[in-house]
């Protein structure tokens, strides 16, 4: 009876759930081997493994300052000084931070701050997306009205409503976008439940006794991982935008080195033509977003072309 | 004598949306590329004279009131500037000096005129005849009465009424045109701090009384969007965050103003300096940072000749409650009781940086009693960068090897932050062990930390309220039972706290200026020993206009610009 | 780079129908599209072969592969014509049935409808203007001005004569009531009305080739045979040849005079629909027969041969059938079999029906005719 | 479901969302104590502060003032605006209509951009012109609105000295009424066409900053349903009855693609509406977008409340709105979740 072999592969679930994962990882690793084919996607990917190396490699490439690398070293002895004036490549900001420095730990604070966002929110995400589409019925109306609710506030505007109540520090945007961005990866993982639970096959392991983590691991989880990493890809180049914007408002902790505080401590030195704060920072913003967005797009594009609709 | 000069207000709204406008700016910038052609669109100006919007004074500020009733603005608000320019006093303080000269009243009380009881207690003012309100309505001694009572009535707490009240034991219309005064206790800054005090303004009493009348604790909806006064110009309208309109009075009893005025708000500093460069604005108020983008400009006049008297200040709490302090902060709550802990802040900070790097050379260094103002001594003590005493003081008072960590609150804004990231610069220079985090918060979050008793960070950044009596300085900020000596607990931290306050009562109790000077020449070391600020330095107060504005006048006692009496083409 | 269709040759003549019969994924759509040239390039590619073409009036052969762009469309829609699988899909879901129709008109009788409308001559511009106007692809300034005289007269005479000719092509494929019919959305209609819509606008101008991919399958099973009917009556009456895709071999059977078989991509037998049905030669062929439902069973899909089609990516020259034909031998994996004539009329690609010698092949290599039933 | 069970539903969940927002909006304001800030000034003793407290109803527990404030948006009354300094009701408006019609010029620039390089680029699937068209798509989403306004500014301004800056020549706005607030439509109601110039002209530099962003969702969605649209069989019909290419996407695959792009059209609409913040800042327009950055710098909660609900009515409604056009035009949709 073909259903016994089937209930046979549930009978042991955690070789079913390697095996799962195990494709899932594969069929992976082959649209990003695929999605590479596309110029405009490996363009992304290269500038995105750039700005990672940037990132990694900063205190090599210049000396972190002490005690702490992230804030801006200041010489106030030389502000608003020109690109390629000696020791400043690309000049100095107006309290006499180096640009050049704000470039290469900006990419760093870029990257830390779009981790930690990514992570955090994948992570409640994930949960909210499962209580609701596990839990069903009143927790799910309840749960996903709140998402709704979410996602009724354009992204900007709500982590800029939240990052004002907390008052301008790098722990303060980190936490707003977090508030901001979990709602799409719950909706992401709630998606799938209610599709697996749709499936007849995963009722036979019910009827089995299979726990329902287990369901989760073995049949959501493997489903889910590449809307995520899309998901997640996207999000990493816009977590840095709208954090950047959220400094450039003026948001962002005192001579922290992130570019959109540079962009936002130049902007006045514009009109005097000290346009190097502002421009190179800018660029920074701009390329780290376009080669996420490009990466994320790419692999959209590979896995589902229709996923952008709601 | 609680006068203040017009800086404060520039500081404080200063954080209004600093990035806006770099657009106008530009534009402006523009504008001045093609002057020619830009003026005689934007003009319109007559082909004999070289002027942009004849027959307007533009006054480009970089905010805008928050009320403008006299009796609800605050001190250094936006509205006083306002207000000065369409509400009238009793007296006024002209163009000269600081002596005050007759306005509504027809003549100043002093003992010489009799208009002052001999115990000082009792002041008359004949009260001007013939005024009208721009209303239309009559100046009377009720009207005058009126006014006075209404403020002290209203006390709206974000209002100067407790000026009036604090020293007004009565006010009588005893007939038509003659008002008189009953002070609690005599004091002889009476006509110059209390008569010309923002409350005290003189407002027609049937535009009131038409409009809500008087409500205690309740402020006036009507009064806090329009002006009714008897001044030379008559305001017309405000739209909202962009500019406020005004007209000359043709019913004016005393010399009419000659120009319309406009009050153009411009958040953007650099906007506003452009704007004056190319011609659209007549004057404005800047920051003297933006001094050097005017020093060369064609046709406008530039002047930084003096200083503001809004000293930059830098808080250490001695009264810092059990637990109050952010997570991150590793001193005890007596760390600052230490006063050599105190000095070697005050030795670390590279003062050099603010002045030269920050303020682009357009300050100097500043101390307890401001340049100009009485009791100041050019010989005085001031501190200067010495960063061997700051590690032996540090060393001395046993925090050297441990080290510390400490949150200093800082307001968002372009002059505050700076002083903010020196410090943590010049403190974390000396050791590595030593940590100073810079917390940067909207001015509404400042205020309402800084507003809070007891104050719940170590430090915090501001600047210094100007007074043009040193006691004020003196009371306000270094007396251990003043109003921030006292929330601060200086108490705790002075060597000899009953001597100096005796020393600050002493210079109040006396009215001889060579008693008092040499009172301060004793007390300005004391302070200097026993710091409880940094003073990081003073800023200079620059003036900007364009040449063809005629007979521009400055007072700074004016707070603000005084449109009256300028002319141009 | 798939094989989809390699090595087809079809040949269809004047008032003929031809079957063309294989599993799904065979690559009968793809040659039924092939021959308009309809499958997008890139990723398609032609990599050689010929359509040739020869429409009846004007006996001057063509290769719809090679002409260029402007003249395949002159012969689309007009020369030949296609209906699609499933009508629900071939029809634009945003378009009302007379605008689908009338871009048929538009197209391809234009001239036609300007005569029969009485559009003699006008300003400059005219007949581009009316032109568009008939296709409704009107700009909003367009519309503007065929509101006025004398645009808004002709425009009428020609909207009278386009209604009329849609009205005529659809009463033509029995459809009742054809005016309301024309002014319904696609959506308005059950399945077998848009159906014969597509029958309508395929045979608007009498083409000369009818291709017909798989036109009953998505329909009922009553409807079917009316519509299949249908397709037969109005053959007859435009005397077109017809090119009818099917897996169906029972359907194939009942409209077609000729019936080739592809099987992954090739043809593999080519044969009258009597001799085919009688006498398969193919083994492929053979097995479909067998599968074809008998009376108890239900009627409907091909039962299944064992095995799985091939995968198409780069083949190896081989039979592509050898991996489930019961007779294969060691030839059938190492060379490809030819499309002879093997009787009258009839061909087969098969080395069962070669000479070795021929072949210069070892007799042991050959395929075995004899089976042994392991089953 | 039929169309209009769906509209029923979503116009059913429309007050139950706005109650969400209203109270993710207060809790929000109240999540860093309360917003008294803004109202008093920082020599006040803690008495005076108590009596701040007690005007604005700021003494009483929170449901209270939630209720008290939930009350005054019903009523019209959204509070005292610490930035404005007036009621916020009676500045709102034409703040609002300054930003939407900044925001309307916008939309229209991204949907004709959008849907032209998503068409272009949907012809052109995986050529040349498809990459090109992507990156500069893509472009608009990656760039910091306020970078790449200040590079407008810089070229623009600074370089060329073209446009003016502003909403409108302060004595050419003077000389018309203003009777709906939208200053491209006062003018053409006064039939004062130079004021429409000038209009167009202040608007267009910003409306292109943010027109731009907003493009690339459209181009994405519209480039994606095109290349799903070009796949289907009614194209292939299409062609086969010999209507060349250009007709072919033209009238029949780009009208079907232009469905689905309508519902991100709703979508873009959220991103025009954050652009607003950063562009009125830089571009000193005088809308609800550089109200908010006042008041966000201020700490003034009343104006941040109002701003968050009112941008997010906006919001919600023009999604309902896009979605129900949806439903009523795409004879395809499939309605519910």
């Amino acid at each position: 009876m073909a259903r016994t072999a089937e209930v046979g592969g549930v009978i042991r679930p955690v070789d079913g759930r390697l095996r799962a994962l195990a494709t899932r990882t594969r069929r992976l690793s082959e649209i990003a081997r695929e999605s590479l084919r596309n110029p405009t996607t490996l363009i992304g990917g290269v500038i995105v493994v750039l700005f990672l190396l940037m990132a990694l490699f900063a205190p090599l490439l210049i000396e972190p300052n002490t005690p702490n690398a992230y804030q801006m070293p200041r010489d106030f002895s030389s502000v608003n000084v020109p690109p390629g004036t000696d020791g400043h490549v690309l000049g100095t900001t107006p309290t006499g931070g180096d640009v050049l420095y704000g470039i290469v730990w900006g990419a760093r604070t870029s990257l830390r701050l779009s981790i930690i966002v990514v992570a955090i929110t994948v992570v409640i995400g994930v949960a909210v997306g499962s209580f609701a589409g596990f839990l069903g019925g009143k927790w799910d109306e309840v749960l996903m009205r709140l998402v709704d609710v979410f996602l009724s506030v354009p992204e900007l505007i709500f982590a800029l409503a939240i990052a004002a109540v907390l008052g301008p520090a790098f722990g303060n945007i980190i936490l707003a976008l977090a508030v901001v961005f979990w709602v799409k990866y719950a909706r992401i993982i709630r998606g799938q439940i209610i599709h697996v639970k749709q499936n007849e096959y995963v009722d036979a392991a019910r009827v089995m006794g299979d726990k329902r983590w287990r369901i989760f691991l073995k049949d959501v989880l493997p489903n889910s991982i590449t809307p995520v990493v899309v998901q997640a890809t996207v999000d990493m180049g816009h977590v840095v935008l709208i954090g950047a914007t959220l400094s450039f408002i003026g948001l962002a902790e005192a001579g922290l080195a992130e570019w959109g505080n540079l962009v936002s401590e130049g902007q006045s030195g514009i009109i005097a033509g000290r346009w190097w704060v502002a421009t190179f920072a800018g660029a920074m913003v701009f390329l780290w977003s376009l080669a996420f967005n490009l990466l994320g797009d790419g692999l959209r594009d590979v896995l589902d072309p229709k996923s952008e609709r709601r | 004598m609680g006068w203040v000069m017009g800086g404060s207000a520039t500081r404080r709204k200063s954080v209004l949306a600093r990035w806006a406008l770099v657009a106008a700016a530009l534009l402006l910038a523009a504008a001045c590329d093609g002057a020619a052609t830009d003026t005689e669109e934007l003009g319109g100006e007559d082909a004999g004279g070289d002027v942009n919007n004849p027959g307007v004074f533009v006054h480009a500020l970089d905010g805008e009131p928050t009320t403008l009733d006299p009796a609800r603005a605050a001190l250094g608000e936006y509205g006083e500037q306002a207000i000065i320019q369409v509400y009238e006093f009793l007296v006024d303080i002209g163009p000269d000096g600081p002596e005050p000269i007759p306005a509504l009243a027809s003549e100043v009380p002093t003992e010489e005129n009799g208009l002052v009881s001999e115990d000082g207690l009792t002041y008359t003012f004949p009260i001007r005849e013939g005024v009208t309100f721009h209303d239309g309505s009559e100046l009377t001694a009720e009207v005058v009465k009126y006014s006075w009572d209404r403020a002290m009535e209203m006390n709206l707490p974000e209002g100067q009424a407790s000026t009036l009240s604090d020293t007004i034991a009565e006010t009588r219309a005893v007939d038509d045109f003659t008002f008189e005064v009953t002070l609690q206790q005599p004091n002889a800054a009476f006509v110059s701090s209390v008569v010309y005090s923002t409350p005290a303004a003189i407002v027609s009493m049937e535009a009131v009384e038409s409009n809500g009348g008087v409500t205690a604790d309740e402020p006036n909806e009507f009064m806090d969007g329009n002006m009714v006064g008897t001044g030379p110009h008559e305001f017309i309208s405000w739209e909202r965050n962009e500019q406020l309109n005004f007209e000359v009075f043709d019913d004016y009893w005393g010399e009419p103003a000659t120009l319309d005025a406009r009050w153009q708000n411009v958040p953007e500093e650099s906007a506003i300096v452009l704007g004056l460069r190319a011609g659209d604005y007549d004057a404005i108020q800047f920051q003297p940072t933006f001094a050097p983008e005017l020093e060369d400009a064609e046709g406008v006049v530039l002047d930084t000749g003096g200083l503001l008297l809004e000293p930059f200040q830098l808080a250490f709490n001695l009264n810092i409650p059990e637990g109050a302090l952010p997570s991150g902060d590793t001193i005890p709550t007596d760390f600052f009781h230490d006063r050599r802990i105190r000095q070697a802040f005050n030795f670390a900070f590279d003062y050099d940086a603010f002045i030269d790097g920050i303020l682009g050379g357009l300050g100097e260094p500043a101390t307890y009693i401001p340049p100009g103002v009485l009791g100041y001594d050019p010989d005085a003590p001031v501190y200067s960068q010495d960063l061997e005493q700051a590690e032996q003081l540090f060393r001395d008072a046993g925090v050297w090897d441990e080290g510390f960590s400490v949150s200093v609150l800082v307001e968002d804004n372009p002059a505050f932050e700076p002083i903010g990231l020196i410090l943590k610069d010049s403190i974390e220079a000396l050791n590595p062990e030593f940590r100073i985090n810079v917390r940067t918060v909207s001015e509404s979050q400042f205020d309402e930390a800084h507003g809070a008793s007891p104050f719940e960070y170590a430090m915090w950044i501001k600047n210094a309220d100007p007074f043009v009596d040193p006691h004020y300085y003196l009371s306000t900020y270094q007396h251990p039972e003043g109003e921030w000596g006292e929330r601060l607990g200086f108490a705790n931290g002075y060597e000899n706290p009953d001597e100096i306050a005796e020393l600050i009562d002493a210079g109040f109790a006396t009215t001889d200026v060579a008693e008092r000077e040499a009172i301060y020449q004793e007390l300005l070391p004391m302070l200097y020993e026993d710091p409880m600020w940094i003073y990081p330095a003073q800023e200079v107060n620059a003036q900007a206009y364009r040449e063809w504005v005629d007979g521009f006048v400055y007072n700074p006692l004016w707070k603000t610009l005084r449109w009256r009496f300028y002319d141009k083409g | 780079m798939v094989h989809a269709v390699d090595g087809v040759t079809l040949d269809i003549h004047e008032g003929e129908t031809l079957g063309l019969v294989g599993e799904t994924g065979s690559g009968k759509s793809v040659t039924a599209k092939s021959l308009l040239r309809l499958v997008p390039t890139p990723p398609g590619v032609y990599a050689g072969g010929e359509v040739s073409f020869r429409p009846r009036n004007s006996g001057e052969a063509v290769d719809l592969l090679r002409i260029p762009d402007q003249q395949l469309r002159g012969i689309r829609g007009n020369r030949i014509a296609m209906i699609f699988q499933d009508p629900a899909k071939a029809l634009n879901p945003a378009l009302s049935v007379k605008q689908q129709l009338a871009e048929v008109f538009a197209e391809h009788r234009s001239s036609e409808l300007f005569r029969d409308a009485k559009i003699v001559a006008g300003p400059p511009g005219t007949r581009p203007l009316l032109r568009r106007a008939a296709h409704r692809h009107s700009t909003f300034f367009e519309r503007r001005l065929l509101d006025l005289p004398p645009f808004r007269a002709m425009e009428k005479r020609l909207e009278r004569e386009l209604d009329e000719r849609i009205a005529s092509a659809l009463s033509a494929t029995r459809i009742p009531n054809p005016a309301k019919v024309m002014n319904s959305y696609p959506h308005e209609l059950s399945g077998g009305m848009k159906q014969r819509v597509m029958i309508a606008q395929a045979l608007a101008c009498d083409p000369d080739l009818l291709i017909a991919d798989e036109p009953t399958t998505a329909l009922d099973v009553t409807i079917q045979a009316r519509i299949l009917d249908l397709i037969q009556d109005l053959q007859e009456q435009h005397h077109a040849a017809v090119l009818y895709i099917s897996h169906d071999l029972s359907l194939v059977k009942r409209i077609s005079d000729r019936v080739s078989v592809m099987y992954a991509g090739k043809l593999v037998e080519t044969a009258t629909t009597q001799q085919l049905f009688d006498d398969p030669l193919h083994p492929y062929t053979r097995a479909l027969l067998a599968a074809v439902p008998t009376a108890e069973q239900a009627r409907g899909e091909l039962a299944a041969i064992e095995g799985t089609v091939p995968e198409l990516v780069d083949p190896e020259p081989s039979c592509r059938f050898h991996s489930r034909c019961p007779h294969a031998g060691p030839i059938c994996a190492a060379r490809e079999p030819q499309l002879l004539t093997r009787k009258q009329q009839h061909r087969a690609a098969c080395f069962l029906y070669d000479d070795p010698q021929d072949l210069g092949c070892p007799v042991d290599l050959m395929p075995q005719s004899q089976v042994s039933e392991t089953q | 479901m039929q169309v209009r069970e769906y509209i029923a539903r979503r116009l059913l969940t429309l007050p139950i969302l706005m109650l969400g927002v209203s109270i993710l909006v207060f809790g929000l304001s109240r999540v860093g104590g309360s917003p008294i800030g803004i109202y008093i000034e920082h020599e006040m003793t803690p008495a005076e502060v108590a009596k701040i407290e007690e005007r604005y109803g700021l003494d009483e527990s929170l449901p209270q003032q939630y209720i008290a404030w939930l009350g005054g948006v019903v009523r019209g009354d959204l509070g005292w605006s610490g930035v404005s300094a007036a009621p916020v009701s009676s500045i709102i408006l034409p703040k609002l209509m300054a930003t939407m019609e900044l925001a309307m010029l916008a939309a229209l620039i991204a949907v004709v951009l959008g849907v032209s390089m998503g068409t272009f680029g949907g012809a052109r699937k995986n050529k040349l012109g498809d990459h090109l068209t992507r990156v500069v798509a893509i472009s608009g989403a990656s760039i910091p609105i306020f970078w790449f306004g200040l590079l407008l500014l810089i070229v623009f301004y600074l370089g060329f000295g073209w446009a003016p800056l502003g909403r409108a020549d302060p004595s050419i706005y003077a000389r018309i009424g203003h009777p709906t607030g939208l200053y491209t439509v006062d003018s053409l109601l006064n039939l004062d066409f130079g004021a429409f110039t000038d209009a167009l002209w202040h608007l267009a530099l910003p409306a292109i900053t943010m027109g731009y962003g907003s493009t690339a969702i459209i181009a994405r969605m519209m480039r994606s349903s095109l290349v799903e649209e070009l796949g289907e069989d009614y194209v292939d019909a299409a062609r086969a009855k010999g209507l060349p290419e250009r007709l072919v996407i033209r009238r029949h695959a780009r009208r079907n693609a232009l469905m689905p792009t309508m519902t991100v059209i709703g979508l873009s609409w959220g991103f025009l509406l954050q652009g607003t913040v950063v562009v009125e800042l830089i571009f000193n327009w005088p809308g609800l977008g550089r109200w908010m950055t006042d008041a966000v710098l201020q700490g003034d909660q009343a104006t941040i409340m109002s701003y968050v609900l009112i941008t997010s009515i906006i919001f919600l409604a023009v999604n309902l709105v896009v979605d129900v056009a949806y439903a009523y035009l795409d004879r395809r949709v499939v309605l519910g979740d």
